[in-house]
């Protein structure tokens, strides 16, 4: 089980990603591929656009090493707790560094990247019309329907340099099995012009024709396949294991000064050599916590002619 | 009677405006407790759909964020984030939807982008997520918020989701297919909104509130509802429902 | 097991189909619910507007039978054998009257679906200029990109009266599993004003939510669900049982005069009064072969927590 | 050398013109034996996308449709009809679609509509179904077909899949992505197009046949290569690796 598309998370970086370029790192909460952020910090990429609806901790994080000259975003939160310190800081006070915004409503986001998967040359949509956004970011256009009178926002295909997407199982060419939220993962893969793909497990392309209406990502599109166990946390994997809610919690007193957050990346990001040190520091009652049970699927049966 | 928290009357108030088979767009927190309670007392054909895809969640335990994994083990459907907004909220198929926000005025404008000048931010907020989208889409808006003076405000700093925006007039103008904001409901009152001019009216109190110390937290002059209301106070069954849903308190504090 | 909404077939027709209604019968080749247009016939219906991206059999059997005014599609053909003879000898000699005809390319029908169950006000796309289809057709149209100077083609949403879409299995109150080719099943249930799912199985709720991936319509767009098994044939349902190609092959004699056809019509469906009866005529042997082996996926965890 | 009927001949020097790597739209019948045939040969990584969502079907009979449930058990993807056209054919990631038709002109234009005027046809065809989508977006379309005098005609009737149109500048103005008519393959030559004018050009003769012959059977004078190739006959390989793709058949007969 070998292609020439398995490498490691740092490898992967090292040939994919590189400074100025737009990267989306997808998962909608679900699935965000926190391993590939860390290397990005570790491999000191910079003037990066960073593209996420969910800026979440982990652009914070990228943000606060100072990898970001732009962030392209639709909420700027902790779900859940309140700021994302960092992104602020940086918008407030310029700590580390300014960094530029441009922001869009979610469907406005998510629809930038469906546009961009599909190559739609606009996608209009009912939304923006009377909020102060459009004024604020001239990509949010109008236009006049050929079939009424109605006038309808509208947003250009977002087409990013790299995409990142964590997955449960693929196999050594990428084909990726994909459940509960799916948020923007098959749309990050068809609209970036390439793909890094991380995964819990790979698995025997025979577990993935066994049922081709899981596979969101086929292999063609996939440039690179890197097996990252536990690549999401504090993000979550669903059936691998559970999102770390503590974390999210804590993040808010870590992040409090630039000086707090920038010791825990000492210690948890710059401090360690890839995933697999970072996962070998954590406390294992932490990885027990984490660990659901399993709930599995009804078999479906393709039949057999 | 037994005391309730100001959250705990917020949500139970809230709860009362869900009416059964009515699909209901939901955040965590607040919004979510009030969702849950009304499916257990009078809302049992409830379709709660959240913003991370999911639809007819059956959560084991309170979730943290709208994306949390206890959302979609057990829910009934899932899709993305592309097809949730554009098949369920542009859909036309949401019946009703939370909003919250540091701001809101009394067109029920809401504000939870910036507060000072969008380019240097004073206190620079998360920003719309899926709030414009919800806003220009649901039939019915509703916002649970404590009576404050700094969220009520005459003018909202920046609209991140449009309200009535200065009056009815110019909301038809923005030909939206949304509702547009339904109701308000605080520690203090229910507003709800004045069918011609789209101005926020208070039109109940809620129990042992003076309509003086609605307008003492509010910074215009309210107007009021021809025939003003008193809350019914929340129920035994009701309390005692809501505190099943939330045992640890997470979100009644 | 029991639900408001659980029907049989006779009562769904009767109930939600009327004169005059612009129905689709949903299925890319796969699950076309076939009862139901019998069933439609049965019950007389007229002046349908037949929507369908592929018309089939099932369309060019409603022609026949005098059930349409118009036909909305895009590839009127009998797939892998050659002509739909019914709807040639509409358009081509009236018999046994004219049908209206409003044409489309796949992309174009099928956006008009999407566009329609997305509520989007038009939907622009990368197709029929240079084509003779839009003199043709004045609802495909032309708009320029408000990021270009492209000029890009345009069609309008569609939203039937009626949806009938054919599940594998469903619960009582019509969330879907669906699988194999997905076709424009979801699109046209959320598309359409009225829903008719039809299902080989009812399962237990907690069937569908053991996978909540898989369910494609969730059932608070379901106006009635129809246990239907066999549904679908001559057209199959993945993993229930296979195409029956040797009756589509056949189907090209049994068409060959109006009065050839009418001839099968009235023995397969005037002459039973419900699917049961249809196959309860099928020889075993048909049956037999039909019948797949299974070839189950591999399940997934959920994962509980 | 192994005698072969046009049919086989045909589907040999299509797959000729396929490369490893490449991804394929592939309709039934000739189209699809000559993708499995340069899978089998030159291409092992081809890729084979089907008009019905299917990816990397792994058939275990000739399919009858595109639809066909053995192309759907142990394929590698499965996405919606809608989704097909959006992702694969508008995104851009087909480098090849064959097409087929009743008519193709010398621009390359392909009429699968009808025969005689649109509102009162002689000989109404199935129409465009995913032609028309394929021509505007693929690289290259590649036309297998008999070279018949009522296939091949001055000016089709009606243009399901624009060609070049009228010519290379006709086509330009169109402002699609895909690349055009690339080759017209039939049992008696192949025909690319002049890269300049876009007209139909033959440049290989199949073994055996004379350029009066192609001219004989094509009712407008045609451009002819200046270097104009004979196709090397059909190996043994190729012609028995074919035959065990069709046993029975089906579509060789």
């Amino acid at each position: 089980m070998m292609s020439d598309k398995m490498m490691t998370m740092k490898e992967a970086v090292s040939r994919y990603v590189k400074d100025g370029d737009s990267i989306y790192l997808a998962g909608f909460t679900h699935m965000i591929p926190f391993a590939a952020g860390h290397e990005i910090i570790r491999q000191k990429r910079k003037d990066l656009t960073l593209l996420r609806a969910t800026p979440d901790i982990i652009y914070d994080q990228m943000i606060a090493a100072g990898c970001a000259k732009k962030l392209v975003f639709s909420y700027a939160g902790n779900p859940g707790v309140g700021s994302l310190r960092c992104f602020r800081r940086s918008l407030e006070k310029s700590i580390p560094k300014p960094i530029e915004i441009e922001e869009y409503t979610h469907f406005g986001l998510s629809g930038r990247l469906f546009a961009g998967a599909t190559k739609m040359p606009f996608l209009p949509m009912r939304t923006n019309i009377g909020s102060d956004l459009p004024p604020e970011n001239p990509l949010i256009r109008t236009i006049k329907s050929p079939y009424s009178d109605e006038v309808v926002s509208t947003v250009p295909p977002l087409n990013p340099d790299v995409a990142v997407v964590h997955v449960q199982r693929a196999d050594v060419n990428g084909n990726s099995h994909i459940w509960g939220i799916i948020g923007e993962q098959k749309d990050a893969a068809f609209a970036a012009k390439k793909v890094i793909v991380s995964c819990e497990e790979i698995v025997d392309e025979s577990v993935i024709r066994s049922d081709p209406n899981r596979t969101l990502i086929p292999d063609f599109v996939v440039h690179a396949v890197v097996h990252e166990p536990w690549c999401a946390h504090p993000s979550y994997t669903q059936g691998y294991y559970d999102r770390d809610n503590e974390f999210y919690m804590q993040w808010d007193d870590v992040t409090k000064e630039h000086d707090t957050t920038m010791k825990y990346m000492d210690e948890w990001v710059y401090g360690v050599e890839d995933r697999a040190q970072y996962m070998s520091k954590m406390p294992s009652s932490k990885i027990l916590k984490l660990t659901p049970k399993t709930a599995y699927s009804t078999p479906v049966s393709y039949g057999s002619v | 009677m037994t005391d309730v928290s100001p959250s705990e009357l917020m949500v139970i108030v809230a709860a009362r405006e869900l009416k059964d088979k009515e699909t209901i767009l939901v955040g965590v927190g607040i919004p979510n407790l009030a969702a849950n309670l009304a499916k257990k007392l009078q809302a049992p054909g409830l379709n709660m759909v959240y913003e991370s895809g999911a639809v007819g969640s059956n959560p084991t335990r309170m979730p943290l964020s709208i994306g949390d994994p206890c959302l979609v083990t057990g829910a009934k459907s899932i899709c993305s984030m592309y097809e949730q907004f554009a098949y369920y909220l542009q859909g036309g198929r949401i019946d009703v939807g939370f909003l919250g926000g540091a701001q809101i005025d009394k067109y029920g404008n809401i504000n939870s982008t910036v507060i000072g000048a969008y380019k240097t931010p004073k206190v620079r907020l998360p920003g719309s997520g899926g709030a414009c989208d919800i806003a220009s889409n649901v039939k019915k808006i509703i916002v649970i918020t404590p009576h404050e003076k700094r969220r009520f405000v005459e003018k909202v700093d920046f609209k991140s989701s449009p309200g009535f925006v200065d009056g009815k007039e110019s909301w038809s103008k923005l030909g939206l297919q949304g509702g547009g904001p339904y109701a308000v409901i605080t520690n203090l009152c229910t507003m709800k909104f004045d069918q011609q001019t789209g101005e926020m009216m208070v039109v109940a109190l809620q129990p042992g509130v003076t309509i003086e110390q609605v307008q003492e937290n509010t910074p215009w002059t309210l107007k009021v509802a021809d025939k003003l209301e008193s809350t019914p106070a929340p129920t035994e069954k009701e309390i005692a429902t809501l505190r099943s849903l939330d045992p640890t308190k997470i979100y009644l504090g």
